[in-house]
């Protein structure tokens, strides 16, 4: 007859603490590879026992199955990076349900119970790149915005908040809104289009430096933009994901300013609320030991991390981790 | 004993053009209850579009059909054309991959419980039908495993045994041999004892004039005339095909004796081929043409095959006294062997490509300096073969698969001889060649040899094998008996059918 | 099923006239035992895997709780559009737009249900999802259809234009942001995705069914027959009196909507419909039915096999999680894995694959 | 190059019943003219495009400034791919992996030289960029070659586990790190990124000089022509003295320079190896191919036409964005109008594609 569907697997055993599952949301981009490597090297020092990592390779699916596999391989808490925050809803409620707290980092799921959120919010990200841009070009102008691809979420809120910031704070600035997909190429050609059509472009915001950054400087440099800041012809570009190529550029004046995306904390404080949960511990709203803040959600709680920008003046900061030696 | 009144089916002016080539211009026929009426005419005369249009798969511009007087079926209604005429065309229709049993029963599969196909049950009857035409074929074979003959008899039993009274066969005999054409002619008589009706097309004139009553001559893609065979004797039936009323050359009739000591050109020391042929020992002069005849599974085609290097063989061979790796199409062309497959369709050519680069296919490399192909020196090359071989074509341009089979056939011809070698293998050169036709290829087949080249003629015609200089026939794999020129019919075929232990 | 499927089967008693030639007698057993081998070819290795995945977890990975519900469960949407693709395929066709209706599909369906669509009587009442998603594949098929049976246009490039368009219209429909929480809104996703029958899931069950009533249809029924024909020798079909274009053309729907099917059942499971549901599994999907035995080139396959194909890839996927192969190196071993399948495979059958 | 286009414009079915072939006793003329058409098919859509585009910006689109720079230089490593995979389609396979080639040959030939490598004597010198991308290139080739002609496997599914397992082998040599900031690394690669010549930059000199090769060579040579033999009928070009697999193989082995190349000159041009560089690519370069009248089925189509293909897609990428179509709709209408030029394509030459 039928029935509905059933938690499936072992329950968890009461056994110790028990040990964690995380799982890398992909391995083709800096930033996550940087987190990956981040990851051992905190379990070790916020001292929570790694049972298995696993690769989702941006499919939800495979993540949906990676974390069957280290429940059954006997992980107790899961860090993960669904970046499909609509669809891993339901088995998020079926973990609550078994008692397995997750941790959900860089990106917030829509519906589903969570343990705690560690991002910085996407749509600062979206903002501060704004700012900097409206502020740099005396609030006019016209300014090419690499998109990443429009089915990621950290991508729309990157691009829904520059665009609602420079529709209300500088509105006289220019926006031309090129979809990449996460392809260099692709937003080379459209910058090319863009210096061609419109050679008074004074800025531009890439959503990610790991992708954009060498072929944006690549364009410039052929076409003699890659100009000091002083010249006028100098064309600023807000970069976004703060890997070290992005602050070297920055040191050369290539690029103006990149908002730093912390893979390190996304790493150690992801590992650290994952060892507070197999605690026992329940968090609470309020400023951390971190210098950040947990707020509350309706699915859980979020520990929102600062995400700096980096500009000429901070960028040989100790503290930023694309200056660590991680990478 | 052929009726009179309604005729069976009755195309009347019946026009079919193809872009700018007008296949038929005026179709007519007219096929009386109970007779086998002939259909003839050279190659691209407007037979098998006919026939297209009789069996409801072609779509005529013009002009009527009507069966037993009452107007043909609407185009898409197939079941109404099966049930009128059955037919086997002329190009092979087998689905490859399905089972012989499949494949003579497709769309009509014997169902069983809750009306499925019962498949046990479209074997069994498969192999009652084949048994009754005694065609030795597992009918679960896949059609692709199929010799040529063998698919071909398939076919004619799987369009035979829907039951339609009128039946179209177009040129089922071109690749026959010739027990297999008495098996088939005799079934025709049987059934038109029943009161079935038969359209029969070939090129093979003495067919026309052993089975059938009536024939028809189209030319140009017209009608030309229709009468009795009794009234068109040979003459006067080529004279309408071909439009003059010149009469035929035979080919070879005058050929000069090889002389004793002529050089030989080409020889096979112990050849086999493992598990079919040998082993073969025998010698081409120049000068010579020798015939291979033997049954279908005498080994005599393999064995050409192997010698065009298409096949691993063992033995020796030599041609003008150079030995030829064996297994290495490239080693038997640069050797001087010009090779004709047998089957055309198979490869004998490449048909999107043009008339001009099949036939210069084998040469290539002399097109033009180092690697190059000069298209101006590839066309003159082709125009050259064209008009020697009388290839009907627009020009060196057009895709051979647009041309008919004869046509096709001349050019697989002039693929052979491109190479200017000093032996040809050719395996059944007149195949669905028509008269006129057939003379050229084995004119030239004739011309080619009379002064330094040699040949070895493999074909179950014996038409062909009158070319030949001395015909050797193959049994078993083995070479069983010699006839020199000026054979007498009867001998050479005992021994083809030989001894009792043809088959296989 | 095998023997039906491939029509190499042939009758252990000698029907056939006395003294036919060795050549095309063939002798019958043997012939049935390689008909056999090549729909089973790929089960030495899915048995290797098997194994491989028991020496791994032998408490676990062999109940039927794991296979079912970290195995099955997972490639059932890929079995749907697998059953689809080998349809298409044996017909003599190419279908690369099924992986866009996988996503299509369910995102406008459920996008006329959850509402904001501005057509008149939207939000639709949920139960509408399932017929209305059929009916969009049905309808991607009957448009294929058209350009490829009407216009006689290349059936790789027709679909992969449509596969590009209606990836574009997806992301207009989903607007980027996931439709998400649909479990709660819609119960037939919910019960689509969540109801078990004795206890297997739903999904696995449709699978079950699709594929047994495939195989019967394929084999046993004059029109599955004719997918054959038609895929085999388009000339030599029709004149056997098969209305060719027809039998493209239905195929063609009945994969629109198999692949839709698969896209609801997909959004059930997941609960949501992503803006990018289905994208890149078209690669899968022909890697599953061509290694399962279905050719390119029309007329060759059988369902079984490509049936086999889906569950290798499952489970190399499964025994490489498993196995803790390094993120960065999975995917370069599932293509090893795969390629040695495929040798295995073709030493098994000794026949060229084509 | 006439003449070669000439041989190849048959409808391809010799074998049918006589109802399905079409026929030509044309005049010389015509057939002419036919074969031009089927090769200028795609002639009117690019017109369209330019004049559309240049009604957007009637100052600016029609200058050579612009048509270069922003359209024909982004096409460049998309054309030689198209290249590759139009000779591998006129003889008769398919390969999809050349798309990961684009990634891995540059990704290890960087690798080797940028250091990272435990090789002995790595780093190698800088200029060993170039014959080491182009050698993994050919590498490829053959490995693909030994299983496609060796093993007689099929070539779709060859190459497509090929693909999977580069891909996943380019992960683990890039380590997920894009090997960036090349072009002050690495003096190659900053040449072949911005060098010109005669104001061209050197990747299109690139491109029109392995064209007007190809052209040559599929027009006028030996090996060109046996390409369209074995493409139309390998039996028959054996039969014929052809070494049909030594000319298959060496097929493959060239296509795999060419994306060697390819691959390269993208990363020069983006200064960068990213893990996923070329992924997604071969759909567009077989819309490109197949909208440009090479047939999937071997032995048919022009270089000539493939490049038409390749510059009608670039066109209408760059005049969608330049018309600021929106983002969410880009691809829907990118899609439709591959499929109108297609619909397009199809009046023009007056024949079905195939
Ligand atoms: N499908 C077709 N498309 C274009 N032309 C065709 C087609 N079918 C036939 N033709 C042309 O129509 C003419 C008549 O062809 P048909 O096949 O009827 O000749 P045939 O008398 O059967 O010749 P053969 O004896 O060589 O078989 C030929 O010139 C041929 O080129
Ligand atoms: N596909 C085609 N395209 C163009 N012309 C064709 C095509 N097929 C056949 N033809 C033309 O039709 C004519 C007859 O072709 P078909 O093959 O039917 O001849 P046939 O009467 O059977 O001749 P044969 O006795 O030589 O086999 C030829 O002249 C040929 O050029
Ligand atoms: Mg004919
Ligand atoms: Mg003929």
């Amino acid at each position: 007859g039928c029935s509905k569907d059933a938690p499936t697997g072992t329950p968890p055993a009461g056994s110790g603490p028990g040990g964690v599952g995380v799982d890398l949301p992909r391995a083709d981009s800096d930033f996550w590879n940087a987190y990956a490597r981040y990851v051992p090297e905190k379990a070790a020092e916020a001292g929570v026992e790694l049972v298995s990592t696993t690769n989702s390779q941006n499919n939800v699916q495979t993540l949906i199955s990676n974390v069957d596999s280290m429940v059954t391989q006997g992980a107790r808490a899961i860090v993960m990076a669904p970046q499909d925050t609509g669809a891993i809803g339901p088995k998020l409620d079926e973990l609550a349900g078994r008692g397995i707290p997750v941790i959900s980092v860089d990106t917030r799921p829509d519906t589903g119970q969570v343990y705690m959120v560690v991002r910085a919010d996407n749509r600062a990200y979206g903002t501060r790149a704004c700012e900097f841009l409206g502020e740099e070009l005396g609030g006019r102008g016209k300014v090419v915005e690499f998109q990443g691809s429009l089915s990621s979420v950290n991508g729309r809120d990157r691009s829904e908040a520059f665009k609602e910031c420079m529709g209300t704070r500088f509105p006289d600035i220019t926006v031309f809104e090129e979809p990449t997909d996460w392809e260099g190429g692709r937003a080379q050609a459209a910058l090319e289009t863009r210096l061609a059509t419109d050679p008074d472009l004074k800025g531009v915001y890439m959503q990610a430096g790991g992708v954009f950054l060498d072929p944006t400087l690549q364009v410039l440099k052929q076409r003699g933009l890659l100009v000091p800041p002083t010249d006028p012809r100098h064309i600023v570009i807000v970069s976004n994901d703060g890997i070290p190529q992005e602050l070297d550029a920055i040191r050369k004046g290539e690029i103006d300013a990149t908002v730093s995306q912390p893979a390190d904390d996304y790493a150690g404080i992801g590992l650290h609320w994952a060892r507070r949960a197999l605690a026992g511990e329940r968090p609470a709203p309020g400023p951390t030991d971190h210098g950040s803040t947990v707020v509350e959600l309706p699915n859980g709680f979020e520990d929102q991390l600062p995400a700096p920008l980096v500009t000429r003046d901070n960028v040989d900061d100790p503290a930023l981790w694309g200056n660590g030696s991680g990478s | 004993m052929s009726g009179t009144g309604t005729p069976v089916v009755e195309a009347t002016g019946v026009v079919k053009r193809y872009g700018p080539t007008v296949a038929l211009a005026d179709g007519s026929l007219a096929v009386r209850p109970g007779e086998v009426h002939a259909l003839v005419g050279r190659n691209g005369a407007g037979k098998s579009t006919l026939v297209g249009v009789l069996t409801g798969l072609v779509e005529p511009d013009a002009g009527e059909v009507a069966f037993g007087g009452e107007p043909a079926p609407p185009t898409g209604d197939r079941a109404a054309w099966r049930a009128l005429v059955a037919c086997v065309y002329q190009h092979p229709s087998v689905v490859k991959d399905l089972s012989v049993a499949e494949n003579l029963f497709l769309n009509r599969q014997p169902r069983g419980r809750f009306g499925l196909v019962s498949h046990a049950r479209m074997r069994r009857e498969a192999a009652e039908l084949l048994e009754s035409w005694s065609v030795p074929v597992d009918p679960g074979l896949p059609a692709r495993e199929l010799t040529v003959e063998q698919r071909q008899l398939v076919e004619i039993a799987g369009a035979l045994s829907l039951g339609a009274r009128f039946v179209i066969l177009d040129e089922p005999t071109a690749q026959l041999e010739s027990r297999a054409v008495q098996r088939l002619f005799g079934r025709v008589r049987a059934l038109r004892e029943q009161g079935v009706t038969f359209l029969f097309i070939s090129h093979h004139l003495p067919e026309v004039y052993e089975l059938c009553e009536r024939v028809t001559v189209f030319r140009d893609a017209r009608h030309v005339v229709t009468d009795t065979v009794a009234a068109l004797d040979r003459e006067r039936l080529v004279a309408a095909m071909v439009g003059e009323a010149r009469g035929l050359v035979r080919a070879g009739a005058d050929r000069p004796p090889v002389p004793d000591d002529a050089e030989p050109v080409l020889e096979l020391t112990g050849v086999g081929v493992p598990g079919v042929v040998g082993p073969v020992d025998l010698v081409v002069r120049r000068g010579e043409v020798v015939g291979v005849a033997g049954s279908a599974a005498g080994g005599k085609r393999q064995l050409a095959e192997a010698l065009a290097g298409l096949r691993p063989r063992t033995g020796r061979v030599a041609v003008a006294g150079r030995v030829v790796r064996p297994g290495s199409v490239r080693a038997a062309l640069d050797a001087g062997l010009g090779y004709l497959p047998g089957d055309r369709d198979v490869d004998g050519f490449v048909s999107g490509l043009s008339v001009a680069e099949n036939a210069t296919m084998t040469i290539a490399h002399r097109l033009g300096p180092g690697q190059l192909v000069l298209p101006a020196r590839r066309d003159a090359e082709a125009r050259r073969v064209i008009a020697e071989l009388d290839v009907r074509t627009t020009g060196p341009h057009q895709p051979v698969g647009e041309l008919s089979g004869g046509n096709a056939q001349k050019v697989a011809m002039a693929r052979a001889l491109a190479g200017d070698p000093e032996v040809l293998v050719l395996v059944q050169p007149t195949a669905g060649v028509d008269v006129r036709a057939k003379e050229s290829l084995l004119g030239a087949v004739d011309a080619q040899t009379r002064r330094r080249r040699g040949a070895l003629l493999v074909s179950d015609e014996l038409e062909d094998l009158r070319v030949c200089d001395r015909v050797v026939v193959l049994v078993g794999g083995r070479v069983v008996a010699e006839h020199p020129r000026g054979w007498d019919e009867g001998g050479l075929v005992a021994r083809i059918e030989g001894i009792g232990e043809d088959h296989d | 099923m095998t023997s039906a499927a491939t029509g190499t089967d042939a009758p252990g008693d000698g029907t056939g006239p006395p003294g036919g030639s060795p050549a095309g007698r063939a002798r019958p057993a043997n012939r049935l035992r390689l008909a056999r081998l090549r729909d089973l070819a790929l089960v030495p290795p899915i048995v290797a895997l098997l194994v491989y995945g028991w020496t791994l977890k032998p408490d676990l990975f062999l109940t039927k709780a794991y296979l079912v519900d970290t195995v099955l469960k997972y490639q059932t949407e890929l079995a749907l559009v697998v059953l689809a693709e080998a349809l298409v395929l044996i017909v003599g066709k190419f279908d690369l737009s099924l992986e866009s209706v996988v996503g299509i599909a369910p995102a406008i369906a459920v996008f006329l249900v959850v509402g904001g669509a501005d057509l008149p009587g939207t939000p639709w009442p949920t139960w509408t999802v399932l017929p209305v998603a059929l009916l969009i594949g049905g309808l991607v098929g009957l448009f294929n259809g058209l350009l490829i049976v009407r216009f006689t246009l290349s059936a790789f490039i027709v679909t992969l234009a449509v596969l590009i368009a209606l990836r574009g219209l997806q992301l207009a429909v989903v607007g980027g942001a996931t439709m998400s929480n649909l479990a709660n809104r819609v119960p037939v996703i919910d019960h689509l995705g969540s109801l078990r029958f004795l206890t297997l899931p739903i999904s696995v069950w449709v699978v079950v069914v699709c594929f047994g009533v495939g195989i019967v249809v394929l084999g046993y029924t004059r029109v599955g027959r004719s997918l054959y024909a038609v895929g085999g020798n388009p000339a030599a079909a029709r004149a056997a009196g098969i209305r060719v274009e027809r039998v493209v053309w239905v195929t063609l729907v009945v994969a629109g909507v198999l692949a839709a099917f698969a896209g609801l059942m997909l959004s059930a499971r997941l609960g949501s419909v992503a803006a990018n549901q289905g994208d890149g599994m078209i690669f899968t999907v022909f890697a599953a039915a061509v290694i399962g035995g279905i050719s390119l080139d029309g007329g060759k396959g059988t369902l079984f096999g490509a049936l086999t194909g889906v569950v290798l890839l499952g489970l190399i996927q499964n025994v490489l999680t498993l196995a803790q192969v390094r993120a960065d190196q999975i995917q370069a071993v599932n293509g090893l894995v795969i390629l040695v399948a495929l040798v295995l495979a073709r030493l098994t059958s000794g026949k060229a694959q084509d």
